[in-house]
């Protein structure tokens, strides 16, 4: 493991069994974070975002299973230790932030009630717990914090819950966050207010963040690192340049060429990618992207190609720029 | 070019709480606007896009447009014609040349009928059931792009972007002369968006048919539309040529609304215009100038008076003291 | 390609049918309770002609008999073969409820689209009344009944569909208030379909099914109802055979043998089982957030 | 909170008033005299106005539902014309035995039903799980009079431990106590299956819910997750059905006080129906259904307080 990364995920595989068999949702993933950066995670709906994030802390739904592969954090692999110590890294050196801010807090227990709690680690009494987390809620925006920690909930607008959400998880000063669509669920002007928070408190607090977005202008503003997730693999990765500038992989090219926000041309007819997303339960054997790739060759169609480029740089997983062993 | 579609002030109250509640708790006037004084035109063959944000009353506009919501003031003529406070029976005959897509590409397709039946519905409604169903039905499927043996499954068989294609079909499937379309992109991933904004402008194209677009998503409204308006709290802040207005927005809104949507492009340099707030209830409208308690630019009149509509050239308005 | 068939709804309907039944049998609890109902069923549909003697053919010399070959659940005081009693009762007890939870059925549909549709007044009005009757103790006013009418089956009946159409009512009304404004019926209504349409075409058949569900789970309910009256001497009239009078006969001589009591009570038991079973699998098929859970 | 209490209140009062008119109502236009079915074809024309008159029977319907209620709510519920003696008096004469009954049946349910739901939800699937699903399922559907019958069956007569007949000598409590065990066994067993099913099925569906993970990923305890995030959540259906179990059970007592000969409301408001006394029967229907709506308001109230969504709602 590279000492300057604080996670680091190599060859993972997960594994869903369900009525249709079993669905390798994750294949061979690697990621890696640099401490202090934001790394963002792209990838259209059924790409095998959630299920990564989810390895990760190992909150994997019990029909899930990490099949190979290792997930090391600040050192340590995570996929190695007992529940208590897994515990005991969760909330404190990892947090989450999830997608949809009016499920991920508890709607009887007051905010006050749930920030004293996942406190617990600290030997502080109540009141000065209490106090960090008023200081916390003010950080992300809360007005009038102090006077609304024994507030519910379902007393918070959308935008408001999601700051709690955040100021909670970055109470205990984590080492990494990981925001799961944390604006996807937000009005535009709602979702600018937070990124801005966001970034203003990974700069001071120097967490690394782990990113996980289907808005390209989202990632392409926060990341300084993006990995480009489609049914279930990394088809490439590298700097928030490498990736918006130079896209080696035909997915990320057709992607970024989709997004109508990057179209300075008004056009009436929209490029698409034909196709849909593989089924999980009959994978190609070739490349993952073969059938919707238009530039897809014979190889593709029967050799899964690598994922090859720099080392730790900009890497794809394409034939087109991997000549393969041998030539 | 003649108007096809003609709003004059609409206004639509809904009721907060019930008569008796409200004299328990004192309230006098029990109603909210979600829609206030909106006036705009859809010429034919025309494509509006209406932009807002959550709860700005876009979609209970449009569903006063086809019918479902009843306003309480002002007009809505269709080809002329007045509608409000048309027969049912008259009503059901504009039905005809309004088709509707709703925001859930799936939820809006009734989950226990096949694709067939829910394509030939339509024509059984509206007395063409004598006329070559399953013929119309593979025409419609043909048209959207659809093979014909998707006629046969139920809506929860099928992807987002094939739902929304049926969605498509049935909107367009008695040759309407309007099409209204509530996000026609939301739930649908970035590759499969461009499909349905495609086929609705290749259909526009081949039928002449007038759309009006509903969204949140400002890059459809850039792309597809001609005209576009911005709602805010129920009002039309500032409407005009779509061109126009994502090159010199007028409104404090539109700028802020423009300005957050982040370019795919990391060294996309953006003046940002961030608002302060959240968009305040519909119950409390602030006074004056509504957007005055989130505007950065507001100076002192604002949360007095309310600013008149202004007009700067090629039907292009605004509401606002200082406009931009 | 292949031409699209030209499948039926119905077709689909009885295929469905059939995928959840095999479902419901691969769990062993499931072909348990289908197993039973099939057996009580089949009984009591048979009653006729597999009771051995005449449900009411009394014999004094052979009072209080236990099983044996000749009387294979025993005798009661009178003589009476309690296996040929069981199976009438058995009649008597589908017959009430299959009559009664139809009867509440209807009503409780119309009802509840009445109350879901209807002006707010109404839908007060209706609901007001629903939490009255379901604040009236199913038993108490049972009693109540009996009081006016006098113990007989027809009271039995009017007692069950009185009770059982709140239930029935309240759930078609909320699922009513859900659906009305769900996106699917708000596309049907701007395409201009009709109330009537729009009721019977897309309501109805995304209510029915849990509906049928929730019935076929009060069977054993009903059941009760009519052994537990009958047991009071409040429902069916002797010398007709019910479960209820059975144990009702042989809770009296209950120092002298134990049979009667056994043999009027197993037949409540196997048949509230088997109903309970079958609709909890049934239950566990068609309701997809339990299915996510498994 | 307190309009929302007020208003759950007022119902209560609305649906008792609505439920008792109703009962009035239909007892009064059955057709025949009760008085005659009273006393008897026999009665002299003279006793028959007199009992009439003293019933007051003699005013139109509405205007004896009006006093019927109106009675009822400073505790007058009518005279029995049998006894001479208030109804009120023999109800409240009955009426805490069953209430004893009802309380010791929910209370022992309680106690097993739901740590046997929580423990059911915490290792779901597993082999106790589904015995226990199956044990709880046959005990929700055999009912109540024939697990009592069978009890007396078992306990009382063949092995002979318990008394099966009566509430005691009334002298000592703990005859009382020997002789409540089997009703208030025979009461509660169904309910132990209800809540062991109920709680399970709404622990296991919080825990599926996102906030749960929430909470899993910010690493608290698993104790700390299941008894205050889930609990505190999943108890609240529970609550409703402990205020519907109760009413219920006051009504369905009367099955348990016959199989055991058992003083009680049950038994009172059963020996009224077969002997056609009206006062009495409207009485006791009355008075239970008062309980049984109590119960259910205090389930709702309680629900209020716990929850916060609700408790809040009259700020908005």
């Amino acid at each position: 493991m590279n000492p300057s990364n604080v996670l680091e995920i190599k060859g993972l595989s997960v594994e869903f069994s369900t009525e249709r068999g079993r669905l390798p949702a994750l294949r061979n993933v690697d990621l890696a974070v640099p401490a202090g950066a934001i790394v963002g995670v792209v990838g259209e709906s059924g790409c095998g975002k959630s299920t990564m994030i989810h390895s990760i802390v190992r909150l994997l739904s019990p029909n899930g299973r990490v099949v190979s592969g290792s997930i090391h954090f600040e050192g340590s692999d995570l996929l190695g230790m007992t529940e208590p110590e897994m515990r005991s890294i969760r909330g404190d050196r990892i947090s989450m932030v999830s997608q949809d801010p009016m499920i991920s807090l508890n709607p009887v227990l007051s905010i006050g009630t749930q920030m004293v709690d996942i406190q617990y680690r600290e030997k502080l009494d109540k009141s000065r717990k209490r106090a960090r987390a008023v200081t916390m809620l003010q950080r992300v925006g809360i007005p009038d914090a102090a006077e609304r920690l024994d507030d519910y909930p379902h007393q918070f607008s959308g935008g408001m819950r999601q700051r709690i959400a955040i100021a909670m998880a970055l109470q205990a000063e984590p080492s990494l966050l990981i925001a799961d669509e944390p604006t996807t669920a937000l009005d535009a002007t709602l979702e600018v207010q937070i990124i801005h928070r966001l970034q203003e408190l990974q700069q001071s607090m120097g967490c690394s963040i782990l990113f996980i977005s289907h808005h390209l202008g989202v990632i392409a503003e926060l990341c300084d690192l993006v990995v480009v997730m489609y049914g279930g693999e990394v088809v490439e990765n590298g700097t928030v340049r490498d990736i918006f500038h130079r896209p080696m992989h035909p997915y990320t090219q057709k992607l970024i060429e989709c997004d109508p926000a990057r179209m300075v041309e008004i056009t009436r007819v929209q490029p698409t990618i034909p196709g849909e997303v593989p089924d999980l339960a009959r994978l190609p054997a070739g490349c993952i992207f073969s059938g919707r790739c238009h530039l897809a060759f014979g190889k593709c169609h029967d050799q899964p190609p690598a994922l090859a480029g720099q080392d730790g740089g900009h890497r794809a997983r394409c034939h087109l720029t991997d000549p393969g062993p041998g030539t | 070019m003649k108007p096809l579609l003609e709003l004059e002030n609409v206004r639509v109250r809904f009721r907060t709480r019930s008569a008796t509640r409200a004299w328990l708790a004192g309230i006098r006037d029990p109603f909210v606007d979600a829609v206030h004084g909106v006036s705009l035109q859809i010429a034919e063959g025309q494509t509006y896009g209406l932009v807002g944000e959550s709860g700005s009353g876009k979609t209970t506009l449009a569903r006063s447009v086809i019918g479902l919501v009843r306003p309480n003031e002002g007009s809505i003529r269709f080809e002329g014609r007045e509608l409000t406070g048309m027969s049912a029976s008259d009503a059901n005959r504009f039905r005809r040349h309004v088709g509707t897509m709703f925001q859930d590409p799936v939820g809006s397709l009734s989950p226990r009928m096949t694709i067939r039946t829910l394509l030939a519905e339509p024509f059984k409604i509206h007395g063409l059931g004598n006329a070559d169903l399953d013929h119309e039905v593979r025409r419609l499927l043909d048209l959207v792009g659809l093979n014909p043996n998707f006629s046969n499954r139920y809506p929860h068989q099928l992807s987002g972007g094939q739902a929304r294609r049926v969605g498509v079909a049935r909107a367009i499937a008695l040759n309407p002369r309007l099409i209204v379309a509530d996000e026609p992109t939301a739930g649908l991933d970035v590759s499969v968006q461009g499909e349905i904004l495609n086929l609705l402008g290749k259909l526009q194209e081949e039928l002449g048919v007038s759309i009006l677009v509903i969204t949140h998503n400002l890059n459809v409204v850039r792309h597809i539309t001609d005209r576009m308006g911005i709602m805010y709290l129920g009002r039309l802040v500032e409407q005009g040529p779509t061109r126009e207005i994502f090159r010199q927005p007028r409104h404090p809104y539109t700028l802020a609304l423009l300005s957050a949507n982040p370019e795919p492009d990391p060294d996309a340099r953006i003046n940002r215009v961030e608002l302060h707030g959240e968009v305040p209830s519909l119950i409390n409208r602030p006074s004056g100038c509504e957007f005055h308690p989130r505007c950065p630019f507001a100076r002192k009149p604002c949360a007095d008076e309310f600013p008149v509509t202004r007009t700067g050239g090629d039907h292009h308005s605004f509401c606002c003291h200082y406009p931009r | 390609m292949r031409e699209p068939s030209p499948a039926t709804p119905h077709h689909a309907t009885w295929r469905a049918v059939w995928n959840s039944l095999k479902r419901v049998l691969r769990e062993p609890l499931g072909a348990f309770g289908f197993f039973l109902v099939v057996l009580v069923i089949f009984s009591a549909a048979g009653a006729d002609w597999l009771a051995p003697y005449e449900a009411n053919k009394i014999d004094i010399r052979a009072k209080l008999q236990p099983p044996s070959g000749a009387h294979w659940l025993g005798t009661d005081q009178l003589g009476r073969d309690i296996f040929s009693r069981v199976l009438v009762g058995g009649q008597i007890a589908l017959k009430v409820s299959l009559v009664s939870i139809g009867a509440a059925l209807l009503i409780g549909l119309s009802l509840g689209l009445v109350a879901g549709f209807g002006p707010r007044w109404l839908d007060n009005l209706l609901m007001l009344f629903f939490d009255s009757v379901r604040s009236f103790p199913t038993v108490m006013f049972a009693l109540a009944v009996v009081t006016l009418f006098g113990p007989s089956l027809t009271t039995v009946m009017i007692v069950v569909i009185v009770t059982q159409i709140p239930i029935y009512g309240r759930m078609v009304r909320s699922q009513t208030l859900a659906l009305r404004n769900a996106e699917f019926i708000l596309a049907e209504r701007a395409i201009g379909a009709g109330f009537i349409r729009i009721v019977t075409m897309h309501l109805l058949p995304n209510v029915v099914g849990p509906l049928l569900i929730l019935a076929s789970m009060d069977i054993p309910f009903v059941i009760t109802i009519e052994a537990g009256l009958s047991f009071l001497g409040m429902g069916v009239r002797p010398p007709t055979p019910s479960w209820g009078t059975i144990l009702n006969d042989g809770y009296s001589y209950i120092y002298n043998t134990a049979w009667p009591v056994i043999a009027g009570g197993l037949p409540i038991i196997i048949t509230t089982l088997g109903f309970t079973f079958l609709g909890e699998s049934l239950r566990d098929v068609f309701d997809p957030k339990l299915r996510r859970e498994m | 909170m307190w309009l929302y209490s007020f208003k759950r209140i007022l119902l209560g009062i609305l649906i008792i008033v609505v439920s008792v008119s109703l009962l009035y109502t239909m007892i009064h236009l059955v057709p025949g005299d009760p008085v005659k079915t009273v006393l008897g074809p026999r009665a002299s024309p003279e006793l028959q106005a007199r009992i009439h008159e003293k019933m007051g029977l003699n005013d139109p319907l509405p205007v004896q539902v009006l006093n019927f209620l109106g009675n009822a709510a400073t505790g007058d519920l009518g005279v029995d014309v049998f006894k001479n003696k208030p109804v009120s008096t023999i109800v409240f004469e009955q009426l805490h035995h069953t209430v004893f009954l009802v309380l010791a049946g929910i209370g022992w349910a309680m106690l097993l039903g739901i740590p046997l739901g929580c423990f059911s939800a915490i290792y779901r699937n597993s082999l106790a799980d589904r015995i226990t699903g199956v044990i709880s399922v046959s005990c929700i559907a055999i009912p109540t009079f024939v697990v009592a019958i069978y009890s007396v069956l078992l306990f009382a007569v063949t092995l002979r431990w318990l008394p099966a007949i009566g509430a005691g000598d009334g002298e000592t409590v703990r005859s009382y106590l020997i002789h409540l065990v089997l009703p208030a066994f025979s009461v509660g067993l169904g309910w132990v299956g209800y809540l062991a099913r109920l709680v399970r099925a709404s622990m296991l569906e919080v825990m599926g819910e996102t906030h749960v993970r929430t909470a899993r990923a910010f690493g608290l305890t698993e104790r700390t997750i299941i008894f205050k995030y889930v609990l505190r959540l999943a108890i609240l259906p529970t609550i409703t059905l402990l205020g519907m179990g109760i009413g219920i059970l006051i009504s369905s007592a009367v099955f348990t006080e016959i199989v055991f000969s058992r003083p009680g409301i049950g038994r009172l408001i059963f020996d009224a129906v077969t002997s056609r006394n009206y006062p009495v029967v409207m009485g006791s229907v009355l008075v239970t259904t008062v309980l049984f709506v109590a119960s259910t308001t205090a389930a709702d109230l309680l629900n209020g307080l716990v929850d916060p969504r609700i408790h809040h709602r009259g700020h908005e």
